[in-house]
């Protein structure tokens, strides 16, 4: 815990992450890592395949429990809360590959993450009243498929079941949101309307995502974080990260 | 209190005897007469017409219980094919109707149900389980069937409805136990069996018996669960426990896994050290089991197919020629095949079908042509007879060492044993 | 409760306890290692792996029938026959199901359970048809009945040892096969990555449909073992399936370790507690122990801890 | 009316009405008295088939061990009955009178202190409900925070059901063991074994089934149905919409036990007696394809599947008992193989597109309600689809 003793205090950032660990097998696939987001921020994670990016999204949500280490998300301690507790603590969650209800139509993905009745109490009344309509209306127009409500999830193509997957996650109104390759799979153009909604939606949030595509990263990001090994091999922006020469040889030595 | 009662009794049905031996001669007389009485013979819409009578037999024929209650189908088959053979009862072919039971209870129920009201008939053979006993037993009392069920059983019950062709648990018990402690001298007892009520009813009259009237030990007593396959647990306890019986209750798969276990585990069941003294194991089980993997223990029953007498020998002759020659006969079976012939009797005795007469009429009613030698209908509705120890050979059957003396009286309810 | 009892007596009780407690061990191994690997390979759950047991158990009963028969001479050896045959006898059906049911239903682990289930009760009215409602007898050569007198209280059962010593040679052969063979390589290939697999060629169905049979032919060959401990009969195979279960899965499935261990753990539990308790509360016990411990530890004994 | 249709679902509502004629008019007219006991009877069991809709079909939990709310529901009620039936009176030849028959065969002199509420009907009217559910309450609360599901949790309730039978057989003193409870007769001196009472009986179970069938369907409709068929398909994205999955999971768990278990008092009271065997493995696997033969997403298929099931059980096993079972068999691989979505499946598939047509020619087309959303798939077949799809 040397890191501690020099870092800032937490409630400065959105999420601060110290002295994180996780170990499979003995395996260390988060090795002592530690990351500060700020508020409004876009950080952008990168790193070689196994350098663990998804695990740190995993571990922060709370879908694998840290070995070691704290993650403070508004001053709460994260590795003590339950997933859906972390949800409501204010993080979303978006995966790799698209992960979205098929069988139900956009309204209805959209509405079943609509932040109200989350109790089992709540779900059984829950009832859909104007508010709901409205708000999945609002979000729906905001990820471009305000006029596929109708539509069975499961026709829409890959990018647009990234952008439904990140309207979900838009309806509960996160103060941080995690994105896992967000335009993975997306054509040129949709690449260029996604970028365009996260510099939209971040207004009011922080936004962590996991990018292999560097020019999207260099649009959107304003800092990034380079992972290796578990560990943080460089931070800074874009430029710096760049010129890095530590990061020169990881990314030309693979 | 028990062993006394016996004897005294036993003396006064000498004199009882003798006075019913007449009794077969004016019922012979009076069943020629019986068929021009055709109409007052069914007064209650049973489903009897001038020549046919139809009967019920309810036993599983599939479903795990299928095992046990094949040989009880067959012989009621055949008791009711060489009823018919002889012309009927009261001038009437008997018709069956089988149902199955799938050993399932509420089948049993279900199909009792619509044997009686739907089938109407007469009397159903059938029954094997305590539990599908019990499952159709308010059956039998609401619609006022008549059961003739086949079982040797735990005892604790006495309907109206049902004729217990089996013996009850005090019958079969007490003989063996008192032979194993006269004949061989046994002071200490284990008791074993599966985990229900036959064997623990059975269990708690033997060591009520062992403890009070033979002033001899019980070193341990051991339940294990219907269908358990693993004994070498209770095979070690057995050797600690040193007993000079080991009284066995153990039925149905386990009981292949028991024996097989034993004679591994370096048992020499002929040597009787200690005795091996069955209530469960027939020659049908022995099947299973194999031979030469149970040669040496002793069974107590009433029955074995072994039995040297005219009856037997026609039975068994007429079982496996309508069977097949490689059929074995056990205790229950041949209580099975009783059940046609003593509702034949008690038919005949009171010139009627009707369920509330041919029950009136079934108390006294005796089988001197029974496999096992001569029977009688008890008031109580079980059987008087007497009880055999078997030494089990390796060809699969029981040599009978030991034979009651007298008749046993059936108490299903015995005094002092509760 | 032990007072009564000399040291010595004592002593070679709990030696012939511990000796029960392995062979109980040896027959949970032998029962559930077909399954485990069905299970542990593909995720598959076989509700009929009794049946399959029983089918090794008949085809060891016909064999020593026409030993008796034909062979006479040779008697004392059939067992061993018989056992390869039932290994035979019963793969090849495993293939035949697998082809003809299993592979249709790989992603509905569920729905194979159910699928299976109505294959057993298929199998047990054959059984029932062929060879008849009743058990049947298996006559086992004289040399396996007895047993080896070590101490004057001390017997070892020769068939348990016999039990014993085929759990180690069929667990040693399969994990070996597992580690060394190509088949064993493949299958684990396939079930680390189906479609990459498939694309460096390897033909997964066949590895599926073997890897099926392998497990049933190891059921028959236990089935085949049992019937010098067990019943043979229509609905025997019954009789198994809960303890089998149980094994498997509180062994995590994954490995064949996990498998050993665990039918190690519930072995040694039941018989121990059989000696002290009724044999009817030691299974309960044991079986609410077994749930109690898989509620606490949901993936069983071994597991991997990896990256969901 | 209408109320009724849109809480439930309109299309259900039409077919609800089908069944209730069914169950309600047409059989009670058109069968003796036997039979329709014996459709009584199964219809209890429907009660379980409709809870596996719930937990099996819309929650993705498959249980083994349903027949052991089945039987803990039956003996509650089993227990209330044989009080009545032990009153002083009737068992006056007893060593100890007022005790069931069975405690007395054991040597028991007093009732035990677990058998005394049942003396009062209320009690036991709301132990029927509460003791299967809060058992199922305290496996499920330990199974599914523990994210135990899929094949486990089968086996595990499996083993759950093999160590209810195990106990309720051995202590027969407390339970009466293999032979379970039998001989009841009165409910409140009323004879439940008289055919006048037979037809109560049967018309409160029918009641009673629609009942839950009202509730089932309510639950579907509701934003829990849907989040529990989101589950299924995406446990984890449930989750970090900030569900919290596990608690779904017990409660439909729970909901299908108290369902089963008003299937099983029912049975007591129609059958009149319980034992054992209902509690074990094999009829609750068998509960499973009656659940299975309907259409494991459909609640008004779980009837019909349980119906068709138990009568061809008893015409076949009454004309080729031997065949049984192979039929049995057959239906399981049969109704898993090629109609993963049961009777309700193919009934979808087939026949419901030729009655639309029939219908759309005198039926004016209703006009869309609530936003776009009025066009959200029935709940019943919609789910399927997908998974139809993957696998075709």
């Amino acid at each position: 815990m040397l890191e501690s003793t020099k870092s800032i205090p937490a409630k400065d950032f959105v999420l601060s992450v110290e002295g994180l660990t996780v170990s499979f097998d003995g395996f260390k696939a988060v090795n002592d890592l530690s990351l500060y987001v700020e508020e409004q921020e876009i950080r952008v994670i990168i790193g070689p395949n196994g350098a663990g990016k998804t695990t740190v999204l995993d571990l922060i949500c709370g879908r694998t429990k840290a070995t070691e280490g704290s993650i403070k998300f508004k001053g709460k301690e994260l590795t003590k809360l339950n997933e859906h507790q972390i949800v409501h603590a204010g993080v979303g969650r978006k995966f790799q590959n698209p992960s979205i209800y098929e069988d139900l139509t956009v309204f209805e993905n959209l509405e079943l993450s609509y932040p109200r009745g989350r109790n089992v109490w709540g779900a059984l009344f829950f009832r859909r009243d104007a508010e709901v309509v409205a708000k999945v209306e609002e979000i729906a127009d905001m990820i471009f498929l305000g006029d596929k409500l109708d539509m069975s999830a499961d026709l829409l193509s890959h990018g647009q079941k990234q952008w439904l997957e990140i309207g979900m996650l838009l309806i509960q109104d996160p103060e941080l949101l995690m994105l896992d390759e967000p335009v993975a799979g997306m054509s040129v153009s949709e690449r260029k309307q996604t970028a365009e909604l996260l510099q939209r939606i971040t207004k009011d949030r922080s936004v962590l995502v996991i990018e292999h595509d560097m020019q999207f990263v260099a649009d959107i990001a304003d800092r990034v974080t380079v992972l290796h090994q578990g560990k943080v091999l460089s931070e800074g922006s874009m430029d710096r990260v760049q010129s890095d020469p530590k990061v020169i040889e990881v990314y030309l030595g693979h | 209190m028990k062993l006394l009662n016996l004897e005294t009794t036993a003396l006064v049905r000498r004199g009882f005897l003798k006075h019913l031996l007449a009794v077969p001669a004016a019922l012979a007389l009076a069943t020629t007469s019986l068929p021009t009485m055709a109409d007052s013979a069914n007064t209650t819409g049973l489903a009897v017409t001038k020549d046919t009578v139809k009967v019920g037999i309810l036993h599983s024929v599939t479903g795990t219980m299928a095992i046990s209650e094949t040989g009880s189908v067959q012989a009621e088959k055949l008791a009711i094919e060489q009823i018919n053979a002889m012309g009927g009862v009261l001038g009437r072919k008997i018709e069956y109707i089988q149902e199955d039971g799938a050993s399932d209870w509420p089948t049993f129920a279900e199909k009792s149900k619509k044997l009686l009201v739907n089938d109407k008939v007469a009397a159903v053979f059938g029954c094997w389980t305590s539990a599908s006993r019990k499952a159709a037993l308010p059956v039998f009392e609401q619609y006022n069937g008549m059961l003739y069920y086949p079982t040797f059983y735990e005892g604790l019950e006495q309907s109206p409805n049902v004729i217990y062709t089996g013996q009850e648990a005090t019958q079969q018990i007490l003989e063996g136990l008192d032979w194993a402690s006269r004949e061989k001298g046994a002071k200490k007892f284990y008791l074993l069996g599966s985990d229900y009520i036959w064997p623990r009813t059975s269990n708690k009259i033997a060591r009520k018996h062992i403890e009070n009237k033979l002033g001899a030990k019980v070193v341990g007593e051991e339940y294990y669960p219907l269908g358990h396959t693993q004994f070498n647990s209770v095979i070690n306890k057995i050797k600690l426990k040193k007993p000079d019986v080991v009284f066995i209750s153990v039925v149905g798969g386990s009981n292949v896994a028991f024996y097989k276990q034993l004679k591994a585990a370096g048992i020499d069941m002929g040597k009787e050290k200690p005795l091996f003294l069955t209530i469960s194991v027939t020659e049908d089980e022995i099947l299973g089991i194999g031979g030469e993997n149970i040669e040496g223990i002793y069974a107590s029953m009433k029955y074995f197919q072994s039995l040297p007498n005219e009856n037997n020998t026609a039975f068994v002759k007429a079982f496996k020629e309508r069977w097949g020659d490689d059929i074995v006969i056990g205790d229950v079976t041949q209580a099975a095949y009783l059940g046609p012939w003593l509702w034949k009797a008690a038919v005949e005795k009171a010139g009627s079908f009707d369920i509330d007469k041919v029950r009136a009429a079934s108390p006294g009613i005796e089988l001197t042509t029974a496999p096992e030698g001569y029977v009688r209908v008890h008031e109580n509705h079980h059987l008087w007879s007497k009880t055999r120890v078997g030494h089990a050979q390796p060809d699969g059957q029981y040599k009978v060492v030991y034979e009651s003396s007298e008749l046993i009286e059936p108490d299903p309810f015995p005094e002092g044993y509760q | 409760m032990f007072a009564e009892y000399t040291a010595a007596e004592l002593t070679s009780i709990f030696a012939m306890q511990g000796f029960a407690g392995l062979i109980l061990f040896s027959v949970f191994v032998l029962m559930a290692l077909g399954l485990a690997i069905i299970f542990g390979q593909m995720g598959v759950i076989n509700m009929a792996h009794g049946e399959f047991m029983i089918l090794g158990a008949y085809t060891t009963y016909l064999i020593s029938n026409l030993f008796a028969d034909y062979l006479p001479g040779i008697y004392s050896s059939y067992f061993f026959i018989a056992m390869i045959v039932a290994f035979f006898v019963t793969g090849a059906l495993g293939a035949f199901v697998e082809w003809a049911m299993i592979r249709h239903l790989y992603h509905r682990p569920l729905d194979t359970l159910l699928a299976t289930w109505g294959l057993s009760l298929i199998m047990q009215q054959f059984y029932r048809t062929v060879f008849g409602a009743r058990e049947v007898g298996v006559t086992l050569p004289d040399w396996l009945m007895g047993s080896i007198a070590v101490t004057d209280m001390v017997e070892i059962p020769i068939n348990g040892l016999f039990v014993m010593g085929l759990t180690i040679v069929i667990t040693v052969g399969v994990a070996l096969m597992m580690q060394r063979s190509h088949l064993g390589k493949q299958t684990r290939a396939v079930v680390q990555n189906r479609p990459m697999a498939a694309a460096v060629g390897i033909n997964t169905e066949k590895v599926d449909r073997l890897t099926f049979a392998l497990g049933c032919g190891i059921a028959g060959v236990a089935g085949s073992a049992f019937t010098m401990i067990g019943s043979t009969g229509p609905t025997s195979g019954q009789l198994y399936i809960v303890d089998t279960f149980l094994v498997v899965v509180f062994g995590g499935a994954a490995s064949l370790l996990g498998t050993v261990a665990s039918a190690f753990t519930i072995s040694q539990a039941q018989s121990t507690m059989e000696f002290f308790l009724s044999g009817s509360m030691a299974k309960v016990l044991t079986l609410l122990v077994v749930v109690g411990i898989l509620m606490l530890r949901p993936q069983g004994l071994f597991t991997l801890k990896v990256r969901r | 009316m209408n109320k009724v249709a849109a809480f439930i679902g309109k299309n259900q509502y039409s077919h609800m009405i089908i069944l209730a004629l069914l169950l309600l008019v047409v059989l009670p007219l058109s069968l003796d008295i036997f039979r329709l006991n014996l459709v009584g009877k199964y219809l209890t069991y429907a009660f379980v088939a409709l809870g596996l809709v719930l937990c099996w079909g819309y929650g993705g939990i498959l249980s083994l061990g349903q027949g052991v709310f089945f039987g803990l529901g039956g003996y509650c009620m089993a227990m209330f009955l044989k009080l009545e039936a032990s009153s002083p009176e009737n068992t006056a030849i007893q060593s100890t009178p007022g005790i069931p028959d069975f405690m007395d065969w054991n040597q028991l002199t007093a009732l035990p202190w677990f058998w005394e509420p049942f003396h009062s009907f209320t009690f036991t009217v709301f132990a029927v409900i509460l003791v299967p559910a809060i058992f199922a309450f305290i496996i499920a609360v330990a199974m599914f925070k523990r994210r135990v599901g899929g094949v486990y949790f089968a086996i595990i309730t499996q083993a759950v059901a093999a160590i209810m039978t195990i106990l309720i057989i051995g202590q027969q003193g407390y339970t009466g063991g293999v032979n379970g409870i039998t001989d009841l007769r009165t409910l409140h001196g009323w004879d439940i074994r008289t055919d006048d009472a037979k037809y109560i009986l049967y018309y409160v179970n029918a009641l009673l089934l629609f009942l839950c069938l009202f509730v089932a369907a309510f639950v579907i409709k509701s934003k829990l149905g849907r989040l529990l068929v989101a589950m299924r398909e995406r446990e984890d994205r449930v989750r970090f919409s900030g569900y919290d999955v596990s608690a779904f999971k017990i409660f439909i768990f729970c909901l299908a036990a108290a369902i089963s278990a008003i299937g099983g008092a029912m049975f007591t009271l129609q059958v009149g007696f319980m034992s054992p065997s209902f509690v074990g493995i094999v009829p609750s696997i068998e509960m499973v394809i009656f659940c299975a033969l309907g259409g494991r997403l459909s609640i008004l298929g779980a009837v019909y599947g349980t119906l068709l099931v138990n009568y061809a059980k008893t015409s076949f096993s009454e004309t080729f008992p031997e065949l049984w079972l192979f039929a049995m068999g057959a239906l399981f691989i049969g109704v898993v193989m090629a109609f993963p979505n049961g009777l309700a499946g193919i009934y979808q598939r087939y026949m419901e597109p030729w009655l639309l047509k029939l219908s759309k020619k005198d039926e004016s087309p209703s006009a869309p309600a609530v936003g776009a959303s009025e066009k959200a798939p029935e709940s019943s077949d919609e789910p399927m689809t997908s998974e139809e799809r993957k696998h075709a």
